[in-house]
């Protein structure tokens, strides 16, 4: 047994500083200067398409078949041209030629529909939803052919879900162990679940991007990320809280850039539940939340509050025509009052001996929500409505809608997953009800409307149809809106060309440039 | 090393080996019932984990339970556990797929990393407060480290790694504020953790010390002529570590566990970060293996303490008395 | 010092208007005459969140404490007192207790609770705490229970009773003391960490953990909204500090 | 011919002055010895010599060692002297070594040279050692000692740096005669080979065997001086006269036991104790086997022999405060009830320390019924006054404290006392009041005795039968 002296501690502490130093010297000593390096919320779960939250894509390692730009319409990814026969029931896609994959094996028609026959095969992809029969390789590309007309396909095939792997990325289980794609960069590094990085990838089809290397870093906390973004640590930080914003519009050499995304703030309410059935207690719900008071609080801008239920950025789907949701607590305490829900105890309505207590179920994951449902809770308590607020997982709100236990749901709903915003809007009010949709609550109209809108109308028909959805949906209130959603990213002047996709599909890497270099 | 010695080693080895096996089993068998008795449908909270909030719905909750056989009865399940256990296989994580053991052994390597740096570096600086305190009892630096265990014990980590962030990384540009798995992005979460730790360690130093320093065998040591700094080498330190190495024994089982916050502010990669993580989503066979993980490094370092200590004192523990 | 503290934590709840009230338009107001602590992210009123925050940590932590304290205490007397297989067998359950991840613990029973409630957490904490109580009186008691003085009491036929009262408690009580106010901190932080983590959380609650941790993402806007629970809890550490002193006299 | 003189020596705190000693000398060749009861100053003078002595102190006076002054204020001027001239022998010699270190580095760190010759300095320990008959000790920890072997340990350890001037605080404390015979040889030699020797004792035997210049002091002073064998045989103060004879070979009172017959015991009553072939060991340590021993009413047992041979592990067997690992002990129906007490070495231990003593005492009598005002008579008849009971144990004197024990024991008017070394940490003026009031009361009530003790003396002038346990395991049964 070793003697315990001064000496021998100390020696013992620089060991062990110098093993741990060791450790991670090797990476830590490449220079920064030719990596972009970008910090965002999110962890990386996984290297397979469907559970990687759409990393890979956004990195442009891999590329979907069909692409999108910035207003969400199409435009060719991996495959080149599509068209669709049998009546959009069979969709053919062009592949293009002498391209070749990461590990330098051709992308072949075999390879591609490999991958998307694992897409589909995976519940959780927007492609097991489509009524796929067979994906079969042709020639020079992929056919798909369905069991009823589907025109959304290539709006489906823009989900990161989608993307073409090599074939040496699977397994001979069939899972992923390494991504080998198409795309621009290549995968240098990943080290799961924080951090990625990537390099040009030199036999890329297009033109050479002007950035040689990224670097992801996962960083769950907004603070960590917005000192990052100050102290130069990223050169593009996505997810800042507002004080992270204001801490960055303070500083030199960093700016923010956002972008209204297709995401829409909203309560969920289960319309069988024997108070939230009555149209006019959600229109009192309604009429209770001071929008633009919570916007301006909670989100820091108040032109998101939400006055109906699809935001402007779904260009076609927004109507400005609308009349926009009220604050007015006196009018929610009326329509309560015909309701039937009188004042009681401690302030709180009730009927027949009832209080009018509901429980609304969020999750932290995105932390405007239990932010935002603490103001609706106080929101709610001024026309007596006492609510609780349970934090919690975010799948409890597809449980609870399965099992018809959730009463109120907040949570964040995407309506461009695939870049066609018909499909999500489609799913949100299914007549059966969806899981982040409605839940109890059917309208003919609308499913008429719907049904329509997915023959491909003439354009003005097609408006038509999106006005009388809107138009439902405000009167209703199967879904109460309460705040659109912008995204952000502190980006560091080192840079120039910064755009964000709203629809969160790529990061754009290619139409970077270091600034001062052209 | 004597035979007694020996022998000693020997049992303490055999009891904490038993203990670890007991522990092992316990753990286990606790975790599983427990998550079995959580709310919520785990095939939905594995698909929320695994998709992300946007795909999680029922159809994937389905294929989740399919796909991992969820709806087995309770005691296949955990017996299925307990037998790839035994042959040393934990399995693949319900919500990565990837095998629990690369996943947890690379949360362990972080865990591993921060916690000896911070240990070191706290030792180091409670240490020299801790001593250079003792050497007199009652003056400013004695009064700062208690003012100093007051701030730290109503500080958050979390506040103290932000103003350490703000400080070094941010004003003076010295190091990386967040990252995982090179020495620099260590420096600042394990810093933050050892000025957490530092305070407690300066004050159980000092008293130790100042103890050990009135002792009769010190103040016999100083007047056989030894130097003071002799005395404090052979004599002072050998015996503080009688008392301290329990102390950091348990400062350290501490650290394992509950660095969760400064793993979240700093981005490192650690064992509470999964644990945290495996709870939220269900994630039992991580979760398992994690908190067992755990639980052998406290058995462990119980071990390396016991083992230490053996080291350093040679007094028997029980002490009978003899007259 | 305690007592304007809980002086606060009783009468400020009582005084101060409603810690829940919001005014959104008046968001992160700075400190002023009106409202000298400023207001939260929802135009809360801070010192009034501040004083319900104390009163429900005080009394929260107070029941994690005296819950794991009598827990611990009885657990390790009765280990002293009747060794043999009793002994083994509490330290056993002791030693699974020690290697248990105390987050594991307390994050299980969190979310045993779906609905955030602050009991699972406590039960969760003295859970986790019972053990260093039940270690260290353990080990005292034994050493009491072993001296001379318990020797005579029991050849003077004197009784369990006074053995309690006249030889174990007062040797036991100074260190049971320090643990306890080391400990209602250690809980009010545990809650802090906890809700860092996103456990915990359930709005309007005020509490002072959570009190930081929601000031937290607002430490460079608006410092008062975390410096002020901070604060309260620096004051009850030194006060518990501060008694520890005075209670141990050797 | 070496010469350390000391000139207006005092140490105060604050107006009281502890110690006040106008000159003393200390000539090579022949030792000199302070003796007097605890509180007279003494240890507070070796260690004002040393500069030891606690900050919170005044000292004054100088010292002169071979025509070198040295200013005693200044605790730091002799430092450098410390192991080299300047060597302290402390109490407790199993306290003053290092439990974390073997013996023959404790020992080999006082050498000169010691930092840069580690080798050389190891050697020369060992050398010690084995001059010291502890050569196969030197790779030994601390608490594998005996009390004597530790004391020769921590004298290799004080003296292998060369000092001349060797100070002995207290040597005697828990050591047996054998121990303290050895030790007073060691002493007696450094004398002989020039040595300067200062020892600080309350044992008047110690002092006789080092002969030279006896110092009696009391409350700081120095009352009486002189030629060792003269003050002890032919003291000149008064105090002196009372220190001689409260040695136990000295005592007279009725209750002495006497040579000629068992006058109290009654061969034919039923034992209240008896044993029967008991056997005990710790570990691989055999403390002793086959021991049957039979105490009657009114009978004196003393159990006496060298520290750690097991005479506190047999008192406590008796008492079945213990198991034995062989044999079995019986108790008589008049033993039953608390009616078997025993008294501790360290009384301050045998009351609970938090706990005033006067609720400990209420506690007793409440428990037992005792009369009203038992107490108060009982402390009146052993001296005590009252108002030690409002004290906590800690702020009462051992002597007192002791006393009180006896109190305590007595209330329940005992038919067996176990004095457990009760007097061995005591000076000899407590000793023997505190005997005299232990007796007296044992006498009054035809109590039997059973008392455990490394003083022979004591034990002869105790007790009427005698169990001599030795290093052996076998013991000798003395009629």
């Amino acid at each position: 047994m070793g003697r315990f002296t001064r000496t021998g501690v100390t020696t013992g502490l620089v060991a062990v500083l110098m093993a741990s130093a060791a450790c991670g010297s090797g990476e830590a000593a490449r220079s920064d200067s030719d990596t972009l390096r970008i910090a965002g919320p999110f962890e990386v779960h996984s290297l397979d398409p469907a559970s990687s939250d759409g990393f890979f894509t956004r990195l442009q390692v891999v590329e979907t078949l069909v692409s999108s730009d910035l207003r969400g319409e199409l435009m060719p990814g991996l495959a080149t041209s599509w068209e669709d026969s049998r009546g959009t029931r069979s969709w053919t896609f062009q592949l293009p030629e002498d391209v070749r994959f990461h590990d330098g094996t051709p992308v072949t028609p075999d390879a591609v529909a490999a991958s998307l026959k694992a897409a589909a095969d995976e519940a959780a992809s927007p492609l097991a939803d489509a009524p796929v029969e067979r994906i079969t390789p042709v020639a020079s590309g992929v056919r798909f052919d369905l069991a009823e007309p589907y025109p959304t396909l290539p709006a489906v095939l823009t989900h990161y879900s989608t993307a073409a792997l090599a074939p040496a990325s699977y397994d001979d289980n069939g899972e992923v162990t390494e991504v080998i794609g198409t795309g621009p960069y290549e995968v240098e590094r990943v080290e799961l679940p924080a951090s990625i990085e990537v390099a040009r990838f030199d036999g890329w089809r297009g033109e050479q991007p002007a950035i040689e290397r990224v670097r992801f870093q996962a960083a769950g906390r907004a603070e960590s990320r917005a000192l990052m973004a100050v102290s130069d640590q990223a050169d593009v930080v996505f997810g800042l809280e507002p004080a992270g914003q204001q801490r960055v519009d303070a500083a030199d050499g960093v700016r923010m850039e956002s972008a209204l995304q297709p995401r829409t703030l909203l309560l969920k309410v289960n319309n069988d539940h024997p108070i939230l059935g009555d149209v006019r207690v959600r229109q009192a719900l309604s009429l209770a939340l001071d929008r633009e008071g919570m916007a301006e609080a909670v989100l820091r801008e108040a032109e998101l509050a939400a006055t109906q239920l699809l935001p402007p950025s779904l260009r076609t789907w927004h109507q400005p025509g609308l009349d926009p949701l009220d604050h007015d607590p006196d009018a929610a305490r009326d329509l309560l009052a015909e309701a039937g829900w009188t004042p009681g105890d401690g302030g709180t309505m009730q009927r027949d001996g009832t209080p009018l207590r509901l429980t609304l179920t969020t999750y932290p994951d995105r932390p405007e929500l239990p932010a935002l449902a603490t103001a609706i809770q106080a929101a709610l308590a001024e026309i007596g409505v006492e609510l609780e607020v349970d934090v919690t997982n975010s799948s409890a709100i597809p449980a609870g809608h399965e099992d018809g236990s959730l009463e109120l749901g907040l949570f964040a709903r995407h309506f461009a997953l695939v870049a066609d915003p018909l499909v999500s809007v489609a799913e949100t009010f299914a007549p059966e009800g969806d899981d982040w949709g409605v839940l109890g609550w059917r309208d003919a109209e609308m499913t008429t409307a719907i049904e329509e809108l997915f023959t491909q109308p003439a354009a003005e028909q097609a408006a038509a149809h999106r006005a009388r959805i809107a138009e439902t949906v405000q009167r209703e209130l199967p879904l109460i809106p309460v705040a659109w959603y912008r995204m952000n990213a502190a980006v560091t002047d080192r840079v120039d060309g910064f755009v964000l996709d709203p629809l969160e599909r790529t990061w754009r890497i290619t139409d970077l440039s270091w600034a001062g270099q052209n | 090393m004597s035979g007694t010695q020996r022998q000693l080693v020997a049992a303490v080895l055999l009891r904490r080996a038993g203990q670890a096996v007991g522990v092992a089993l316990v753990v286990s068998v606790l975790c599983f019932a427990v998550v079995r008795q959580l709310p919520g449908d785990a095939a939905y909270r594995i698909a929320a984990g695994r998709y992300g909030d946007d795909l999680v719905d029922a159809d994937s909750a389905a294929a989740v339970r399919a796909e991992l056989g969820l709806d087995r009865s309770a005691w296949q399940q955990l017996g299925d556990w307990l037998v790839d256990l035994l042959r040393l296989d934990f399995g693949r994580s319900l919500v990565t797929s990837r095998p629990v053991v690369a996943e947890v052994g690379y949360y362990l390597l972080g865990t591993l990393q921060l916690t000896a740096v911070a240990l070191g570096l706290a030792i180091v600086i409670g240490g020299l407060a801790g001593v250079l305190a003792a050497r007199c009892p009652g003056g400013w630096l004695d009064h700062m480290t208690t003012a100093w265990v007051a701030l730290v014990r109503a500080l958050p980590p979390f506040l103290l790694g932000l103003l350490l962030i703000l400080v070094l990384s941010v004003h003076l540009g010295l190091l990386p504020a967040v990252g995982h798995g090179s020495s620099s992005s260590l420096v600042l979460p394990a810093l933050t953790l050892a000025v957490g730790l530092s305070g407690l360690i300066a004050r159980v130093t000092r008293d130790t010390v100042v103890e050990i320093t009135r002792s009769e065998h010190v103040r016999f040591a100083r007047t056989k002529g030894l130097t003071e700094r002799l005395v404090l080498a052979r004599h002072a330190l050998r015996n503080a570590g009688v008392v301290l190495v329990p102390y950091l024994g348990v400062q350290a089982a501490i650290l394992i566990e509950g660095v969760v916050v400064v793993e979240s502010l700093f981005a490192w990669q650690g064992l509470g970060h999964a644990l945290v993580h495996a709870v939220f989503w269900r994630d039992v066979p991580v979760l398992q293996a994690t908190a067992l993980v755990l639980a052998l490094l406290v058995v462990a370092i119980n071990t390396v303490v016991d083992l230490a200590v053996l080291g350093l004192d040679p007094r028997p523990r029980k002490r009978e008395v003899l007259a | 010092m305690l007592v304007v503290i809980a002086a606060f934590a009783i009468i400020g709840p009582l005084i101060l208007p409603d810690p829940a009230a919001q005014d959104l338009g008046r968001y992160l107001e700075a400190p002023s005459a009106s409202e000298p602590l400023g207001r939260d992210d929802y135009g809360r009123s801070v010192l009034a969140r501040l004083a319900h925050a104390t009163r429900l940590s005080l009394v929260f932590a107070a029941l994690c404490v005296g819950t794991a304290l009598v827990l611990g205490t009885s657990a390790g007397i009765a280990s002293a007192w009747f060794g043999g297989w009793a002994d083994a067998a509490l330290r056993g359950i002791s030693e699974v207790f020690v290697a248990l991840p105390a987050l594991l613990v307390v994050l299980l029973f969190a979310a045993l609770a779906a609905d955030g409630s602050l009991w699972t957490l406590y039960i969760g904490l003295a859970l986790v705490q019972w053990v260093e109580y039940f270690r260290v009186v353990r080990a005292r008691s034994s050493l009491v229970l072993g001296s001379p003085a318990v020797e005579a009491a029991s050849l003077l036929r004197l009784g369990p009773v006074h053995v309690l009262r006249r030889h174990l408690w007062p040797e036991l009580r100074p260190l049971v003391t320090t643990l306890a106010a080391l400990g209602m901190v250690t809980c009010i932080l545990a809650v802090s960490t906890l809700g860092f983590i996103k456990v915990g959380l359930r709005p309007p609650r005020a509490e002072l953990g959570l009190m930081v941790t929601e000031g937290f993402p607002f430490y460079d806007v608006a410092p008062w909204m975390s410096v002020a629970p901070v604060a309260v809890l620096f004051l009850i550490t030194a006060c518990f500090l501060g008694l520890r002193r005075s209670e141990v006299t050797t | 011919m070496s010469l350390l003189e000391l000139r207006d020596l005092a140490v105060r705190h604050g107006d009281t002055a502890l110690v006040d000693v106008a000159d003393i000398s200390v000539k090579s060749g022949q030792a000199l010895t302070i003796v007097g009861e605890s509180g007279s100053g003494k240890s507070l003078l070796a260690h004002a010599v040393m500069g030891t002595i606690t900050t919170g102190l005044a000292v004054e006076g100088t010292m002169s060692l071979d025509g070198v002054h040295y200013d005693l204020a200044d605790r730091a001027n002799r430092k450098h002297h410390w192991g080299r001239e300047l060597a302290l022998l402390p109490q407790e010699p199993a306290l003053a070594l290092d439990p974390t270190m073997r013996v023959r580095d404790q020992v080999a760190e006082g050498a000169p040279g010691f930092r840069s010759r580690r080798k050389a300095a190891l050697r020369r320990a060992e050398d010690t050692l084995g001059r010291l008959n502890l050569g196969h000790a030197a790779r030994a920890w601390p608490h594998t000692l005996s009390g004597g072997m530790a004391q020769r340990v921590a004298y290799a350890a004080a003296t292998i740096g060369g000092a001349r001037v060797l100070i002995v605080d207290e040597p005697t404390k828990g050591l047996d005669r054998d121990s303290l015979d050895q030790l007073a040889d060691l002493l007696t030699e450094h004398v002989a080979t020039g040595g300067l020797l200062i020892t600080i004792t309350h044992d008047l035997h110690l002092a006789r065997k080092l002969g030279g210049e006896l110092l009696v002091m009391r409350d700081a002073i120095i009352v009486e001086r002189g030629p060792a064998d003269r003050v002890l045989t032919t003291p000149e103060h008064d105090y002196t006269r009372r220190l001689v004879a409260a040695e136990p070979s000295r005592w007279q009172y009725e209750w002495l036991a006497s040579p000629l017959a068992d006058a109290t015991a009654d061969p034919a009553a039923e034992p209240l104790v008896a044993a029967e072939k008991l056997a005990k060991s710790y570990g691989d340590t055999e403390l002793f086997r086959d021991i049957s021993l039979e105490i009657r009413p009114g009978e004196r047992w003393a159990l006496a022999g060298p520290s750690g041979v097991g005479k506190t592990t047999l008192g406590n067997l008796l008492l079945r405060l213990g198991a034995p690992d062989e044999g079995t002990v019986r108790h008589h129906n008049a033993v039953a009830g608390g009616r078997l007490q025993k008294l501790y070495q360290d009384p301050a231990l045998s009351f609970p320390a938090r706990v005033r003593l006067t609720d400990a005492m209420r506690d007793i009598v409440r428990r037992h019924g005792v009369p009203p005002g038992r107490v108060e008579s009982l402390m009146a008849t052993l001296g005590l006054p009252e108002s030690l009971l409002h004290r906590l144990p800690g702020q009462v004197s051992g002597g007192e404290l002791q006393r009180l024990a006896i109190v305590r024991a007595m209330l329940l008017e005992p038919a067996l006392v176990f004095a457990d070394e009760a007097t061995s940490r005591l000076d000899l003026l407590t000793q023997e009041r505190t005997m005299d009031c232990l007796m007296s009361e044992l006498t009054r009530t035809g109590c039997a005795l059973l008392l455990v003790t490394h003083d022979r003396e004591l034990a002869t002038a105790v007790a009427d039968h005698h169990l001599r346990l030795d290093q052996a395991v076998h013991p000798v049964a003395v009629p």
